[in-house]
């Protein structure tokens, strides 16, 4: 059997899919996967075009389309935890007294007059920088500027100075930081705002009613899920391994440093959980990036576990 | 035949034609009033006026390349153009044919393509069209050029390519705009000794526009005289040299001399 | 007459955007009359100006900056034939390479304000303008300028009053062809980095599942751009009136 | 001795990209021998023909599509006056709407294959074509029409012989704009969605700090353009060899 | 004043122009061949010869639009031309003036304009000029039509504009291409008669390119008849009838005849 898995962007957050691919676990289950690069919000709507079966996606995409009417559901979560981290350049901080070991409220009233860059309005990185500066006690729409820009454009635009920071998850933080030219303001992975999890961070997304149609996909394809996910807390050498030679001209101790994040981020199995949900509707409503009167009551019908399981 | 040939073929009535005025340009210019001439089949008619007395747009309102303000023409009878008539025919369907005052040859083509371009045009272009065209191509003397472009030829070659042009297809009226106009004497009078033996073959009704007096007269059975802007026939004088015309003594034709002074006279 | 037709063009296009809307579902295209209503609140909310000015400011500045020396270059290169010749391929090569691509050295150049954009927009004007008005100048008639240098026309001159007359047509062209590209190329750059721009709000309503924002964008644009290429139309009739008036064009068209 | 003037400024060239590459940081721009390294060994994986074919189909079959439709329409437009006037505004509309913000659209109704790129390319070409072949069709000779139309000419006759040669140097001007255009598009199209391609193997460069891997991909692109214009180029000296030979050009010149 | 009108002035030397062989047609093509002439100053030469003979192709040389294959042209004794002499200098610093066989008039500019635009390119447009060109244009028949496109003009006018074109700036030595042949007889023959009154005062140089052999004689002191191509100069006639020339009645001066007779001979 084949289908199409639609990857957003090549990140190593979508580590289970590139080990499930690289070990062959689909092929063991009789299903011919086709990955394709289709960025951001396009591969959900490639999804709900039918151009492909399923792709990845954080719950916050996923609770935004669902709101407006563009049905999806979620038939498995890969990753748990989020993966966000805002760095900010030291020439920025160190004239206003930053302190690094400050408690992560005391850090983000350090956002005031940033400019900060994002990877796409509304994303999930937008939304983070809102939170923290919320968190901070700034006004996030008045006292923080976000920037959206492609990721690789970032780093020139923080070097030159165009912007002052980024919102985004690793490696790009980790890049600046071991450059040492930036300051963690807040990172998740890095313990900050411990009610963000456990968070749908990953969800494996397809069109209702297509897994009722082909029950035996979508099982194959979670049961190549559910291998990688245990490859991945088994072998970690074995796993690194992999995605250094993936991410080849990526430093490696960078591959590994945003590994060790994702790898404690990744649960042990695939099931979708409804408190993932909550937070994130949380999340997204003290961020806000979805309005009030969009807040979902019930998590029922959007996702099922009847293949995770 | 004779009275065939005196019966009114091709009619001009009352034709005018005004230029709108424009920006920078006050007032619209009247070319040509109220001109009415007529021609019969076979006939010879040749015009002279003053430059820039309208005779050009006459011809292109008789080949309708464009439309009179007021006024009609009318072919074997038929009104085939008026200010309100139809879509414009340019050429009639190929009864009318016109050798325009510049060549518009094609710049893209060479010259024996652009030579065989209406009989290719009218699905006529077979072995005997060819040879037919290659004598005619060969007395205009521009044999050996066929395959030169027009930027590659003089001034009074492109003329005569022109003039090939149209007589190669053979319409029954033909209309000329100073077609001699930049030929060299020599060649000129050839030309007219030729037109003058295929017009006593094919009696082809020919209206023919000049600007030199004794050209006129030689060719011609009736010369019309135009004034000056706004146009109009001031004079009209019938030729009559007996045919077939020695054109090389003409000058010695009785009545040649006081034909020449008179159509003189009208014109000044 | 024209006018009625247009209508009539008008409500059929919006009878098939309808019909469209429906055959594919609200939330892909949506409705014309929906479309209508958010664009109407854009624009009261001063959405559209906020976004549309600065798409406009980054489009037409780089018009200008790319589109002057793109039609000024082939002028002054013109009579240098070998440097022609040779910068020939480099250019031909410059105007090929994407430069999309290069977004990170434009932000280095140029950071990530409207200066980005404007130049990025400019770098792809610039070579449109250019290759079109070259080609605008290969058609000048050499005898023209040939009997002006007999009366003694310098180079600029003849650069004025014939090359500039006989090209003019050609760098309309290029113009009306540049103007959309650029509020095009303008639209890219703005998703490449912003926070600002019809093309940020574009995107910004598509990662927010909300098809009736990307079709007000996309009207707008289309508006915009239709309004500049009035407005070149307006030029060109001005600067080549000389040209035989609509009456004789009229005239020879019937003709035919 | 132009081929060694290119060649003097072919090292110009790479001396300042090398230059360049010191002064920013080999981050941002590789050195113009790493380049050449990385490049040949792209080349002797196959990986250079492996996404460059792609870009190329891609590029090819819209220029193909959009671009003889864009040529040969305003042929049949062309007699028909009103309905080209009330197209027009439309088509201008048309022109300007952005196409890459509707990739959703054209996901849906081309998928995500190669065809969804092509018909992206498509639809940028063929405007392109059809403006710049108005353009053309506008500066017929009337007069040479007419001429025509006297001994016979019918419509097709007209278009081939007459409107169709007057109106070639525009097209080609036309068709050499668009050549990058869709080459370019079709790199745009493959950013939005591919696994395969330059513009695809740009974009993975670009994600995995790979900066010799961009540039790679730029020169490829860059090349190919530079020999679809050559190809073009000769095309148009065939078709246009009626036109004053080089020699008269030189003299022309000279007398300039 | 004699002798210096009859040092050479304006020479040409051993001219040859042979036009390269190009794709679909095998041969070059020889149009001059070892051309030389010599004209003094003030004289007016008339060049006659058969169309497509190489008398414009003469002309461009003469002028320094075109370079000769082998030979050269000297003015006041100096080489100005030759096949490996440095770029062409048009015109020779305004030296020579050219009224070429088509008008070659701009067509984004009115007549005024087109005709100003020799004055104004040498900065010399000041009211006295524009009012000596005014009084040209009168003189041409072109009054009235200052404001309109060249488009717009009859043939006969726009050859009329390049004619007066060149005559305002008054270049010392004026090359003219057929400049009458599209005229009517009237405007020529005044045409002729102020042509020769203007030199007459002004003693211009000037070679007249014609295939009108009376027109040759009646303007010319000398006339040269070149062969069919390639040209050569095969016949030299000195003109002895008096000036000032009574251009009505010439045809009766003594000797036109007999000219008249020699040249058409020569041609043939
Ligand atoms: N498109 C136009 N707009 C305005 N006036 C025009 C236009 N075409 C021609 N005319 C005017 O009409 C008049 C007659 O022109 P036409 O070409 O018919 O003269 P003609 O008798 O053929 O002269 P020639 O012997 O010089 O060729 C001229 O005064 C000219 O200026
Ligand atoms: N660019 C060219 N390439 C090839 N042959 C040419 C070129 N230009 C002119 N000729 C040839 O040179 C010859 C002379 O042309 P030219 O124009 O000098 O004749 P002309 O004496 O002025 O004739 P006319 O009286 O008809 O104007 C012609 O046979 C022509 O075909
Ligand atoms: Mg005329
Ligand atoms: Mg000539």
């Amino acid at each position: 059997e084949q289908t199409t898995l639609a990857v957003p962007v090549l990140s190593l957050t979508f580590s289970p899919t590139y080990i499930a691919e690289e070990k062959g676990f689909w092929k063991e289950e009789g299903l011919d996967v086709k990955l394709q690069a289709i960025p951001g919000v396009q591969a959900t709507n490639a999804v709900l075009a039918g151009s492909v079966d399923f792709t990845n996606t954080a719950s916050s995409a996923f609770l935004r389309a669902n709101a407006r009417g563009q049905k999806v559901v979620a038939i498995a979560n890969t990753l748990e935890k989020v993966q966000v981290e805002i760095v900010i350049s030291k020439a920025f901080l160190d004239k206003k007294g930053f302190d690094a070991n400050a408690s992560v409220e005391k850090r983000a009233a350090f956002l005031k007059g940033a400019k900060i860059a994002v990877d796409a309005p509304n994303s999930i990185t937008h939304g983070y920088v809102k939170y923290a500066a919320k968190k901070g006690g700034l006004d996030p729409e008045r006292d923080v500027t976000v920037s959206p820009m492609a990721p690789p454009a970032m780093l020139a635009a923080i070097r030159s100075g165009q912007v002052d920071g980024l919102s985004m998850s690793r490696p790009w933080p980790s890049i600046l930081r071991k450059e040492g030219i930036t300051l963690t303001v807040a990172s998740t992975p890095l313990g900050d705002f411990p009610e963000l999890n456990p968070f749908n961070y990953n969800l494996i997304i397809t069109k209702p009613g297509f897994c009722e149609s082909k029950p035996s996909v979508c099982r194959k394809l979670i049961n190549g899920f559910k291998k990688a996910l245990a490859f991945m807390h088994d072998k970690p050498e074995e796993t690194a391994a992999i995605l250094r030679r993936k991410f080849d001209k990526t430093d490696p101790a960078l591959v590994d440093d945003a590994l060790k994040a994702v790898i404690e981020g990744t649960p042990r199995s695939p099931i979708v959980k409804e408190d993932g949900f909550t937070s994130a509707q949380n999340y997204m409503l003290s961020a806000g990036i979805m309005r009030p009167e969009e807040k979902l009551t019930s998590f029922a019908g959007l996702y099922t576990n009847e293949y995770a399981k | 035949m004779d009275m065939k040939a005196h019966a009114p073929f091709l009619e001009v009535e009352g034709l005018a034609k005004r230029f709108a005025a424009k920006a920078g340009r006050g007032e619209s210019l009247s070319v040509i009033e109220d001109l009415s001439l007529s021609v019969s089949e076979g006939e010879f008619v040749t015009v002279v006026g003053p430059s820039g007395s309208g005779k050009s747009t006459l011809l292109n309102m008789l080949a309708q390349i464009d439309r009179p303000s007021a006024g009609s023409v009318r072919l074997r009878g038929e009104t085939i153009l008026g200010p309100q008539s139809g879509p414009l025919v340019p050429g009639w369907n190929c009864q009318i044919g016109y050798v325009t005052q510049e060549d518009n040859l094609l710049p893209w083509r060479r010259l024996e393509e652009n030579i065989l371009f209406p009989l290719r045009a009218q699905g006529r272009l077979d072995e005997a069209a060819r040879e037919r065209v290659a004598a005619l191509v060969e007395l205009a003397g521009l044999k050996g050029f066929e395959r030169f472009y027009p930027s590659e030829l003089s001034g009074g070659m492109r003329k005569r390519a022109s003039l090939v042009r149209t007589l190669s297809y053979d319409p029954p009226v033909i209309l000329m705009d100073e077609p001699f106009g930049a030929l060299d004497a020599q060649t000129r009078m050839q030309l007219h000794a030729d037109l003058l033996r295929m017009w006593n073959v094919k009696r082809k009704t020919i209206v023919f526009v000049t600007h030199d007096i004794a050209e006129a007269i030689a060719l011609g059975d009736r010369v019309l005289v135009l004034s000056r802007a706004p146009a109009k026939v001031i004079a009209e004088h019938r030729v009559d040299i007996p045919r077939p015309r020695d054109i090389d003594h003409l000058v010695l034709a009785p009545g040649f001399a006081a034909l020449f002074d008179r159509i003189r006279q009208a014109l000044i | 007459m024209r006018t009625f037709d247009r209508i009539a063009v008008l409500v059929a296009l919006l009878a098939a955007w309808h019909a469209a809307s429906l055959y594919f579902g609200a939330q892909w295209i949506t409705t014309p009359w929906v479309t209508a209503q958010a664009f109407w609140r854009a624009l009261m909310r001063g959405d559209l100006w906020h976004h549309g000015s600065y798409t406009l400011s980054a489009a037409v500045l780089g018009f200008l900056i790319g589109g002057i020396p793109g039609a000024g270059l082939p002028f002054v290169l013109r009579r240098m034939h070998t440097l022609r010749a040779v910068l020939d391929p480099y250019l031909v090569a410059g105007y090929g390479a994407p430069k999309v691509a290069l977004t990170p050295l434009f932000i280095i150049w140029f950071g990530i304000g409207l200066a980005s954009k404007v130049a990025l927009v400019a770098s792809v004007v610039f070579f449109l303008v250019f290759f079109v008005t070259s080609a605008g100048l290969a058609s000048v008639d050499q005898k023209l300028i040939a009997a002006a240098r007999v009366f003694g026309a310098d180079a600029r001159l003849i650069a004025r009053e014939i090359v500039w007359p006989s090209a003019a047509p050609y760098v309309f062209t290029g113009l009306r062809i540049a103007a959309p590209y650029a509020i095009g190329t303008a639209v890219v750059g703005e998703l490449i980095s912003s926070n600002r721009g019809l093309g940020y709000s574009i995107q910004a309503a598509a990662t927010d599942f909300d098809p009736a924002g990307i079709f007000v964008g996309v009207v707008a644009l289309a508006l915009v751009v239709t309004g500049l290429n009035a407005a070149l139309g307006l030029l060109e009739a001005r600067l080549l009136s000389w040209r035989p008036d609509d009456k004789t064009v009229e005239r020879a068209q019937a003709a035919f």
